[in-house]
């Protein structure tokens, strides 16, 4: 019975859930979400493939390919602190949810401006 | 750095658990780990006001005296070590025959064998 | 002849539109109450629907029958309540239904619907007493079982019933399978036994027990409102805060054991119903 | 009903943990029940072999949700010693913060199972909404709301400035008011009590010879708390382990209860004497020997055997979660008890079967 005032306030008070995909809730700044890799910066050292815990990295040096494995990575954020160039980031979004297993391949190509980007499935 | 432990033969391993028990020591947990050999090392672990006490016990063979007569509580951890070293509690009730977390006979015990990265593949 | 077989088409239609949008209140103020948003009132509606369009799927005949003789059971009781028959017989074609619904759930071997149809039928005994002892008063007060004569009661039944009006409250709530008695299947499966007496049922049989279900809540809410027969608004105004006052309950406590149920619940019940019938005789 | 055996999980609605239990009634009193493991071993353990000591504190992390930045910190400061590391102070005294921020959401998140389990849906969402601040708090501060993959080896990745705590702090003070609103029905409610009082109960001799840990032996008597180490900064605040003296599930739901004011009060402390300077010391070398380091979990003390030889990689790296020493005393809890009272004495353990199987 000693729940009833609890119950009363929810009723004549705003709900406390979101009807979720229409309002979405707001980003935390320091939120661990997406990894990027920014090619340009990229010199293809492989740190973040070795630091990685999850093993989603793989760095191709011969092939100049910096590969990651979104639905393998855990999120950490371990390789963008060992990153020595700062070429790796995360935002704070979180990847949005998709239908198929994706696999991000980047070409880099170090001491060089050219560079392309492409994503396999 | 190692554990201060006091080390015992199996034949005594159940008369030095219920010495413990006898001062009001609360039973922790038992650890198994590989020895260089092809045996393993035992470690009870047990705990008093905050203080840890431990008995190492050194296996030749499969065949390890149960301690869940003394502390029945025991019954969870040597199952777990029977599942993955492949050992043999003598008097463990209940026993669930190495099938607590694995298929039994199926597959080979997971932590026997060399250590290091070649043993774990 | 013609107004009756009407009638006996109409109340059980009206009686599903009614139970469902119930169901969609007793939803949405469940959700608010605890902080949430909430289904639409018609979701219950939406999910039957959905519950009929699926695969007939039943592991022995009973069970497919069992579904289809209770909401019959409940429908029939509805009509006659509507036909101002005698409360005796209403209560007897309700009770057929709710021993349907125990058989269809001891007929598959599923020890959770096993044991909820146990308590289920513990649940039912004490529900079922209690609305005899109602009929009993009735027949106190109005010298019959007929609901006809109580239009005609100079001051509402509440007046002289107040005590069983008490014990009708514990038997809707037994009904409406809301906490401290949601005991033998509840509305979400977050129970000890699952769903209860409705775990092995699938598709077009549990949406046949809903709608049996919403019937039964009518017919409770019906019976509730001759407590205040006399005058049309209180008719339809006490069966609401009845119901109300049950979802209010539900939100504050905690489910009870089937042994708390007979013990304390239907027992007190019972001490204030034959205490109410006595003074009503004296 | 004579002998019917109802199997119980591994999934079950009312029971959020994939454990296995045949249980065997008679006229719905449980004669016996047997536990049966496996389904989510992972074998966690094993993957010391193949990943160095450093990408083991994200693998052990993982070994449960709830409870995984304590994971991370006994694993830490196992290493710490092992290593000879000292971290800096403020990364202890953040460490504090942080584990009793999660200290607090799992609690919170027990309570609310605890809730549900006897039927009290709407105090399990009353919880939880609250428990949504201290996930908020937690995704602000470390970035993630339940792993947060804050520590490492010689200190923690994440600072706090002040703007930070201070709305910690707030958001504290909200917490504390939900907390308190729900306190009545939590402990007074008589729905509640009838579910919960005399309800698996375990003496203090019982529970010290089934090993038992954390809030199950403080709530029959015995103050045994492993804060009470000393560890990171705990041995600069001010606090004394919540004992209870009844051993039944109201006792257990009354310490974890009053364990949630004692982490709102240790968080306050920690800011109030949060100390300026580095968050954290450069490692460098591999550790060699062995040792064990021990914490106090949400759900009791944790241990952790590490041993290593100089190399890359642990010899053995061994992990005694606190639910792992709690479940044996079910074997004697659950027979005598009704059905109905099963998924409350079995969650006033606070299992987590991901925990116990590593």
């Amino acid at each position: 019975m000693f729940m009833i005032p609890v119950v009363l306030k929810n009723l004549f008070s705003r709900c406390a859930t979101r009807p979720y995909p229409q309002s979405p809730r707001q980003l935390f700044v320091g939120s661990r979400g997406q990894l990027v890799n920014d090619v340009e910066k990229c010199i293809l050292c492989g740190t973040c493939a070795r630091t990685c815990p999850s093993q989603c990295l793989t760095v191709r040096r011969k092939e100049g390919l910096w590969e990651y494995e979104p639905f393998a990575c855990v999120f950490c954020g371990v390789c963008v602190e060992a990153c020595p160039t700062g070429s790796l980031a995360q935002l704070s979004q979180w990847r949005p949810a998709v239908r198929e297993r994706e696999r991000v391949v980047l070409k880099v190509e170090v001491k060089s401006q050219e560079s392309g980007v492409k994503s396999e499935k | 750095m190692t554990i201060t432990a006091d080390r015992i033969e199996s034949g005594e391993l159940c008369r030095a658990v219920a010495a413990l028990k006898e001062q009001g020591c609360r039973f922790v947990t038992i650890t198994c780990v590989r020895a260089d050999s092809a045996g393993a090392e035992m470690l009870y672990h047990f705990d008093r006001e905050l203080s840890l006490s431990h008995l190492r016990l050194t296996v030749s063979g499969d065949e390890v005296p149960s301690i869940c007569g003394i502390y029945a509580a025991a019954f969870l951890v040597e199952n777990e070590i029977q599942d993955h070293f492949g050992l043999c509690f003598s008097g463990l009730i209940p026993d669930y025959r190495r099938t607590l977390y694995l298929q039994g006979e199926d597959s080979p015990p997971p932590f026997r064998g060399p250590s290091g990265p070649a043993g774990g593949q | 002849m013609m107004q009756t077989a009407a009638l006996a088409l109409a109340v059980p239609c009206a009686a599903i539109l009614l139970g469902g949008l119930l169901s969609g209140i007793d939803r949405r103020l469940t959700a608010r109450l605890q902080s949430r948003q909430g289904p639409p009132l018609s979701q219950p509606f939406l999910d039957v629907i959905k519950l009929m369009a699926k695969e007939r799927m039943v592991t022995n005949p009973w069970q497919a029958f069992s579904p289809v003789a209770s909401l019959g059971a409940a429908a029939f009781a509805l009509v006659f309540f509507a036909l101002q028959g005698d409360l005796l017989v209403i209560l007897f074609v309700h009770m057929v239904g709710g021993v349907f619904l125990v058989l269809g759930a001891m007929a598959s071997p599923s020890p959770y619907s096993q044991t909820a149809s146990q308590r289920e039928l513990w649940q039912m005994l004490s529900c079922e007493t209690l609305l005899f002892l109602i009929a009993g008063a009735l027949y106190l007060t109005t010298g019959s079982f007929r609901l006809s004569e109580l239009s005609a009661l100079p001051e509402p039944l509440l007046y002289r019933l107040p005590l069983l009006f008490a014990a009708f409250f514990f038997a809707l709530t037994v009904k409406m399978r809301k906490s401290p008695f949601d005991l033998a299947g509840c509305h979400h499966a977050h129970q000890e036994l699952v769903r209860g007496v409705f775990t092995e049922y699938v598709g077009p049989y549990l949406g046949l027990l809903e709608i049996a279900h919403w019937l039964d809540i009518v017919l409770y809410l019906a019976i509730c409102s001759l407590f205040w027969a006399t005058s049309t608004p209180a008719m339809i105004l006490l069966p609401l805060a009845a119901f109300l006052a049950v979802i209010m309950l539900d939100n504050v406590a905690a489910r009870l054991t089937w042994r708390w149920m007979l013990g304390w619940g239907w027992g007190a019940a019972f001490v204030l119903s034959a205490l109410n019938l006595s003074w009503l005789k004296g | 009903m004579a002998g019917t055996v109802i199997p119980f999980g591994p999934q079950h609605p009312v029971l959020p943990e994939p454990l296995h239990l045949n249980l065997k009634i008679e006229d719905e009193i449980v004669i016996s029940a047997t536990p049966a493991f496996g389904y989510v071993h992972r074998g966690l353990e094993k993957l010391a072999d193949i990943r160095d000591f450093r990408q083991m504190i994200q693998v052990v992390e993982r070994v449960c949700g709830i409870c995984s930045m304590i994971h991370a910190l006994t694993y830490c400061q196992g290493l710490e010693a092992l290593m000879g590391v000292e971290p800096p102070p403020r990364a202890r005294f953040l460490r504090v913060i942080w584990s009793e921020l999660h200290r607090l959401h799992s609690h919170l998140l027990w309570l609310g199972l605890f809730a549900d389990a006897m039927g009290f849906e709407s105090l399990f969402m009353q919880l939880w909404k609250v428990r949504e601040r201290i996930m908020d708090i937690n995704e602000a501060t470390a970035g993630n709301r339940v792993i947060l993959s804050v520590n490492v080896i010689g200190g923690v990745r994440r600072d706090l400035d002040t703007g930070q705590t201070g709305w910690i702090l707030s958001e504290l003070a909200e917490v504390d008011k939900g907390i308190k609103a729900m306190g009545r029905t939590i402990l007074h409610d008589y729905t509640v009590q009838k579910r919960t009082r005399g309800k698996g109960v375990l003496s203090g001799k019982q529970a010290m010879e089934f090993g038992c840990v954390g809030p199950m032996l403080r709530s029959c008597g015995v103050a045994q708390d492993m804060r009470l180490l000393g560890y990171a900064a705990y041995c600069e605040l001010d606090f004394a382990p919540v004992v209870e003296q009844d051993g039944d599930c109201y006792a257990r739901c009354r310490v974890r209860f009053a364990e949630l004011g004692q982490s709102i009060d240790l968080i306050r402390q920690a800011i109030g004497k949060l100390p300026t300077g580095d968050i954290s010391v450069p490692v460098k070398g591999r550790p060699e020997g062995e040792i064990v380091a021990r914490a106090e979990q949400p759900r009791g003390e944790c241990l952790y055997y590490i041993k290593a030889n100089g190399g890359k990689f642990l010899d053995r790296l061994r992990i005694r979660t606190p639910t792992f020493a709690n479940i044996p005393a079910l074997t004697v809890m659950l027979p005598g008890i009704e059905l109905a009272d099963v998924p409350v004495v079995l969650l006033s353990i606070d299992p987590c079967i991901s925990c116990t199987e590593r």
